[in-house]
């Protein structure tokens, strides 16, 4: 790979991404519109000594990526809707026994088979609570190709770094698009690795916060330091406990590792926002239309601003709860028929008249519908 | 396309999609293709065994002359 | 097409989806010839099926028809069948639909021997999501995700459902219609689970990853490479490989599922 | 035409349009531009109606859509009837010769792509390459020595003359409409 | 089945209540600790001519039900949180195909395997939003034994009228305690079953709007009217469209059916809420030590008010929003680590300070804990 | 305990939860008594299981242990195997958690002749969630989901396993411990994927519906109804009802999995 | 005892303790009042410590749990030591006579339940219903009418005799000790 | 428990947990039951096939007298 401008596809860079961060296993069941990442796991992979394997369903391929994680391979799985629902009780298997891995989900439209190709935004709310029980995750969501490339490679880093699955949520549209991108050095890319536990160690207890960070350091499996895994309530040794102590200290130290990060989780991108009355949020592909109507109506010299969301869970409240006072209105728009617009309620705490603009026709949401609703929540009485 | 009044084999030029199938299958070559499409140019030598009929995937053939278009 | 044979057809969403020379067309009409044959009654059949190219085929079909989630189309038929055991239940799937991520629902319902027949539209490769390897696709094929040679071995679909209970299983092909309209018929009446696994072709990504693009290719590889059960028990297995062997596999008499259910029925009602 | 130039290739499945759509990004890439390219899927992908646009700008490309091409190549009547009416007013629209123009609402370039892949490359299946040198000619939206460059890197290796030859009858079939369109 | 007065388990009374409300089919698979109604239901209905089948896993039983459903039966699956999680795929076919179903997930703690025999409250999030794509759903959570018998009732009838799926959300706390209850006379339950369509129609459209509020006329299988399902966006035929236009009205129909009735599905308690300076907002059985705490607070003669939301989804923001400007706190109680509080933020829009009870350890919250965070709550600087 | 097994047990974890009587101790027993007749690396062992109560046995052994989500000991293990094919990975599992919710990947692992051994806790009952009915539980027997005797018909797990690729496949039961350790052995030693049907008991529900509810009176019922596979041979499908064939069923050497991709690895590498 | 009155009853798996509290509380319904009962699960279900709880009130119950025993009943010494010391300060404590009793902190009575059911009649198995006979002798929580009733709705059929037996030996004991102590 | 000298059998009674197994199926009957727990009572007659080790369910059986509990 060198610096070269060249056009790729979304799905291409998150392979390309993936690699450069590490990964070496790839397990999944092909599904539209995300089956390019496999196909080209399939023919990069072994290439660099890595391992990809076509699995019976989207369940089993979570689990072999877990497997494999455990076994000290960086490991990731994609899919779209259907699969990523079926992958959810696995999910909350890596949340809880803290298995870094990569779960990637080019959404397309729903619910159930809906629209196989075309795009949407609808698993915002479940990329956050589609398992059972409360849980950690991270998910991230790229608005251009380059990004798909880096944010994988962040979603790696932050699997790695927190012991906890980061989802990637991709939409059809920019999984799918054709960009010109200009990828880094690999030498200048930043790569995480698990913390390892001390090789010497006597008694190794798998879940212990050592570091007093929350994270506890991860043995991998046959390299010397034989432990226990199990999805039931734990403690520090990793056996299991239903000791209401026992649950209480896993579950606050689960959430803990992510809602005492967030100046390191949290990513937005935040234009013209100084001086905005109007400040429009969004993520993904939504966010190039949002992006292409503030610019035309900044030419009008109308005072909008916008914020793009790359970390979506979790939720960036700082982001809004920051925003000046001269903001009076929030819109966010989403390719679904309005689920993070709750989220920017919720820390609007009413300071901030919120409205949303939602599309879910199986459509990128358009600029100069942004544009023409922007105008009637401005103009509102 | 009618090639006999009693007996024919009709082929629905709509509904076929040029696979060949029809054309290389018939056990006495009933069948020639016109840049893919199927014409009866043997109909004589048919043995009404209809096999181009059932292996047609787009039900395109009736063999027997049944069809009206 | 034959005009006995419109009533089953939704005429109306004709033509198909199918790519030009793709055999689950082919499939689809030898299903419908084999129920006109039988002359069932139309009103009391229910076609289930999950997703994927095969599963495409009840949407053009004149019954009660349903085209569930991928893989689970033997799940939601047997609700059916279970609740109204009077409708006669088919289930027409893929070979990734049924044997991949359907393989479970597929070997349970083998197992409770529920009055179901199922064609399995077996391409071996997931035509619908653009060529990827299938539990069917042979070993040393090459597929999307495939693209060094297929390294999994592949499942033989009757001896499975053989082994899981199913009492009656045959193979037939795209290029042997009229037995297979004749194996088809035959399950239909069966009274139990009953397994056609029905070889296709898909020439668009099977045949051109496979240097056999075009249909008449495809159906020619197929023509070449079966032989009939009979013959086949008298080879080994070395000479069997590559080899696709077609005809009646098994057929056993054993308790239908959900006669057996009524007798619980009467059972409870009878206070045990 | 403007910093942001769209561009809607469209046809049948099977042209190979999309991957006309690529290299014609790819060129704009080598020319220094910036380019976006998508397509649409119909629910199947396989068959029936095809479109890819392209999107090739100077400044970082933001909605990647195309909103109302400046461009439109189409091989088809079906395609040309749904697409024809959603252009710039100064835009343009190129067809092969075998469609009926009907209402023409902006400058229309007939040209006899299918005919030329057909008889003077000899394939029909490089009407796609035919079309890329044809809309280049005319429109100029990328340079020649790039649009070369992109069709090499593409086309399968052994294709490469018979793609060139394609592309060159192409660069001839608009050249010679715009010079009568000058001369006119 | 009589009105004396009898013990009975939570459980019981939702198979008692499922049989009153008519199921007469039951696909499952066990787990913990919704056992109990599998059990019951295997032996129960074969008396009243239903069917029960054990399925191989929680998928298929899913689709069994929603299969038995269009075949014309009343049907019913329960489960707790890792086959909640597994349902969801087929949940969303039932949501986007309209076919009545009711769920029940009896929850424990979470997530992954969990804490298999203690309560918890953590699916709330996941019962709105685990499966993916814009889908609509109804929701209710039962407080009492009795209450159990009661809604599992409605929880039919809500799925019947509007055909959409209906989840009745338990928490092990009421499923497995036993508690007096007096069933209501059988002729006295108001039974709702689905619109049928006119058997004389010519050409049935499945999914046409033909009254005008928003819920087709359901055909069974083979009762005369043949037609097609599928889990891909239709038309009102019901057959696959991809139409922008199509999408959207479909889409906007199904969410419309839910909240264009809100009056009758929203159920919910106030208590004390008329001059209260503080509400405590809980669900379940949670619900319960809320009763108490507010009245050991009464008694001692502070303004303490509850709200006690029997439909969870959707979200009775009305109820929020309704509430008088005396009221100066909402507290959110719930076993888990937070999760409905960030509705009510969203629907408090700065007007309530909102703040949360949560307790995530496997043991329900007890009353004493209510009243001195209600305390620390009132006494905030 | 005797002192050279105690290494392979977390000794501080016993005495393990199971019943008095309970078939899954004795099996675990058997298990460790294989590994360490073998002298295999205890610390490149990595042994897997989904829920049951069979599947808590990992718990108890001093091995790289994994208790994953309900079903899916096959596809985690699957994973860690492809990852890692130096390790030896051992799935324990139930004949609920193997043959119910896990079926399917239970077949595509014999598909794949992945290098795994799986034993099966086959008690035929779902002992964990306290006695529904399994894939495993005898027609007619009584469980919790079955209070007026089960209808549904029984896998054949061996017959199954063979059938969809297994190269190993063996039964043995807990009061045949001597033979099932050899059987256990053999296929540790097996390259490729092992099935070890493992019949066990409990007493506390199988048991106890089905009036045997004392463990010694479980273990003559097994003792009882178990024939030598040799003998079965010779006898027809009604002298085999109610038998329980114990043996060894089927041997192969065929291509294993992770060995087949370390090609494919190569040839990647040479650029195909 | 106030309105609200907490019963927990205590001891190993097997005891059939829950089984108690089933009928404890239906003898409470059939009294009339409202009764709520609910055990707790240990992880696996099977052996180990076992504690059902009633709770019997006049008013309808809300928070269904035990916060402290008005009564506590154990058959072990693990669960006497495990709950000894969450009682109301009036509380009661009834404890197997095989029990030793480490500072008592409120009254405590102690009686041969086990050894009643085993000897006396016949069965230890009956020592839950044993057990509920004495409890309510010397609590006066349910009428002895309605425990007789509830005793025989639950019992598997064939043992209503030898459960009559057990519980009548319980009233016994508890109406002895009761005797006694007032004698004191 | 022991019986001899230079062999024993050693059944840990902490671990036992009387399910009567070894009792049962010991083909030499060395076991007899004092209330469910498994005694010694006949090993003279053992033939040492250690057929209760294997098939304790608990580990709490030690043929050969190795133990050291
Ligand atoms: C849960 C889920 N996973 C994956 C898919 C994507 N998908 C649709 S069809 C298909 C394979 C179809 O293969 P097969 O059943 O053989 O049918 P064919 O198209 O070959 O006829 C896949 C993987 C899906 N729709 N749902
Ligand atoms: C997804 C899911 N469904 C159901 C359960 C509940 N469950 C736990 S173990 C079990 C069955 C275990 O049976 P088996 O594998 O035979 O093990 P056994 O307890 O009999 O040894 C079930 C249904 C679960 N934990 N997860
Ligand atoms: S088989 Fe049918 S579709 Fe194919 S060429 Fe013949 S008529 Fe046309
Ligand atoms: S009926 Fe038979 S012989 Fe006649 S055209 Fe068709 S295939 Fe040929
Ligand atoms: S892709 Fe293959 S299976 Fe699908 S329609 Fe085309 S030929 Fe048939
Ligand atoms: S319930 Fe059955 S399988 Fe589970 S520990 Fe007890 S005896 Fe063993
Ligand atoms: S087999 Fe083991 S557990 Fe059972 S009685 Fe004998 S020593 Fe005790
Ligand atoms: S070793 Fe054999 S003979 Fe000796 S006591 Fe044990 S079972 Fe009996
Ligand atoms: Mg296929
Ligand atoms: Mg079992």
């Amino acid at each position: 790979m060198n610096s070269k401008a060249i056009l790729m596809q979304g799905n291409e860079a998150c392979v390309e991404g993936a690699i450069a961060a590490g990964m070496r296993f790839y397990a999944g069941y092909p599904i539209t519109p995300s089956t390019e990442i496999a196909e080209l796991s399939a023919e990069k992979l072994p290439k660099v000594g890595g391992k990809f394997i076509q699995m019976e369903d989207e369940i089993a391929s979570m689990g072999a990526v877990i497997g494999a994680s455990l076994a000290g391979l960086k490991a990731m799985t994609a899919t779209s809707g259907p699969g990523f629902s079926l992958k959810q009780e696995n999910i909350g298997f890596a949340c809880l026994t803290e298995v870094p891995c990569v779960i990637v989900n080019v959404q397309r439209g729903g619910p159930s088979t809906g629209l196989p190709t075309l795009p949407a935004q609808g698993d915002v709310m479940q990329a956050r609570w589609g398992t059972h029980g409360d849980h950690p995750i991270i998910v991230v969501s790229p608005s251009y190709v380059k990004e798909v490339y880096e944010l994988t490679i962040r979603a790696f880093n932050l699997s790695e770094k927190y012991r906890v699955p980061c989802i990637l949520l991709m939409d059809e549209v920019v999984a799918h698009m054709r960009e010109k991108v200009e990828l880094p050095d690999p030498s200048s890319i930043k790569i995480i690795n698990r913390k390892k536990p001390d090789p010497t160690i006597k008694e190794y207890e798998p879940y212990k916060d050592c570091d007093g960070d929350g994270i506890p350091p991860m043995a991998n499996f046959g390299e010397g330091i034989p432990f226990h895994v199990t999805g039931l309530i734990h403690d520090i040794t990793g056996f299991p406990s239903t000791s209401a102590t026992v649950t209480e200290a896993l579950i606050t130290r689960l959430m803990k590792k992510i809602y005492d990060n967030l100046d390191d989780i949290l990513d937005y991108e935040s234009i013209f926002t100084n001086d905005a009355d109007t400040v429009i949020i969004s993520f993904g592909s939504t966010a190039r239309s949002v992006m292409r109507a503030v610019q035309i109506m900044r030419r009008e010299g109308q005072k909008i601003g916008m914020l793009r969301l790359k970390t979506i869970w979790p939720f960036a409240h700082r982001a809004i709860q920051e925003l000046s006072s001269q903001v009076k209105n929030l819109i966010v728009a989403e390719m679904n028929f309005g689920q993070l617009v709750e989220m920017v309620k919720a820390s609007a705490e009413g300071r901030f008249y919120v409205a949303g603009i939602n599309k879910f026709n199986g459509e990128l949401i358009a600029p100069n519908e942004i544009i023409s609703r922007t105008r009637e929540v401005r103009s509102r009485a | 396309m009618m090639a006999e009044k009693t007996f024919s084999i009709h082929v629905n030029d709509r509904a076929c999609k040029r696979c060949g199938i029809c054309i290389a299958f018939c056990p006495k070559k009933v069948f020639s293709s016109e840049n893919g499409k199927p014409v009866v140019t043997n109909l004589e030598a048919c043995i009404k065994c209809k096999l181009c009929e059932l292996r047609c995937p787009d039900y395109a053939i009736v063999v027997g002359g049944e069809e009206n278009e | 097409m034959r005009k006995e044979l419109e009533k089953y057809f939704r005429t109306e969403k004709l033509p198909h989806i199918w790519c030009p020379g793709c055999g689950h067309g082919i499939l689809t009409g030898a299903v419908v010839r084999a129920i006109d044959n039988l002359k069932l009654d139309q009103g009391k059949i229910c076609i289930v099926s999950g997703i994927g190219c095969s599963s495409r085929a009840p949407g053009y079909l004149n019954f009660n028809t349903l085209h569930t989630t991928h893989g689970r189309a033997l799940a939601f038929a047997t609700g059916i069948k279970l609740a109204k055991p009077e409708l006669k239940v088919i289930v027409l799937t893929g070979d990734g639909d049924c044997a991949a991520i359907g393989g479970n629902h597929f070997i349970h319902a083998c197992r409770r021997n529920i009055d179901i027949t199922t064609v399995v539209f077996n391409n071996n490769i997931y035509g619908m999501t653009s060529g990827q390897y299938s539990p069917m696709t042979p070993q040393g094929a090459f597929a999307t995700t495939a693209p060094y040679g297929n390294i999994d071995r592949s499942f033989d679909l009757c001896k499975l459902a053989q082994s899981a209970g199913a009492t009656y299983v045959a193979r037939g092909t795209v290029y042997h219609i009229p037995q297979l309209i004749k194996l088809i018929e035959k399950a239909l009446l069966h009274k139990g689970f009953s397994l056609i696994d029905a070889i296709s072709i898909c020439p668009t990504y099977f045949g051109r990853k496979n240097k056999m693009s075009s249909p008449v290719r495809m159906m020619e590889f197929i023509k070449d490479a079966c032989i009939p059960a009979k013959n086949a028990e008298k080879l080994t297995k070395e000479e069997l490989a590559g080899k696709i062997v077609i005809g009646e596999f098994y057929e056993e008499f054993a308790p239908e599922y959900t006669e057996e259910y009524a007798k619980v029925i009467e059972k409870a009602r009878e206070g045990k | 035409m403007g910093e942001r130039t769209e561009i809607r290739l469209s046809g049948s499945g099977g042209q190979g349009l999309i991957l006309a759509g690529i290299i014609l990004a790819e060129a704009a890439i080598l020319d220094g531009k910036n380019a976006v390219q998508s397509q649409s899927y119909g629910p199947e992908a396989r068959g029936g109606a095809s479109r890819a646009e392209v999107i090739i700008s100077d400044s970082p490309i933001d909605y990647p859509k195309v909103m109302q091409p400046d461009i439109l190549l189409t091989l088809t009547e079906e395609a040309f009837v749904k697409y024809k009416d959603n252009i710039k007013s100064n835009g343009i629209i190129i067809i092969d010769s075998s469609i009926r123009k009907s209402e023409p609402p902006v400058k229309i370039v007939s040209l006899p792509i299918i005919e030329t892949a057909n008889k003077s490359v000899g394939k029909v299946i490089v009407a796609n390459i035919v079309s890329l040198g044809a809309l280049i000619a005319v429109t100029k939206i990328v340079s020649k020595k790039s649009i070369e460059e992109a069709v090499m890197d593409r086309v399968p290796k052994g294709t490469e003359e018979l793609n060139r030859k394609a592309l060159y009858a192409g660069f001839e079939l608009g050249e010679f409409q715009q010079k009568q369109y000058k001369n006119k």
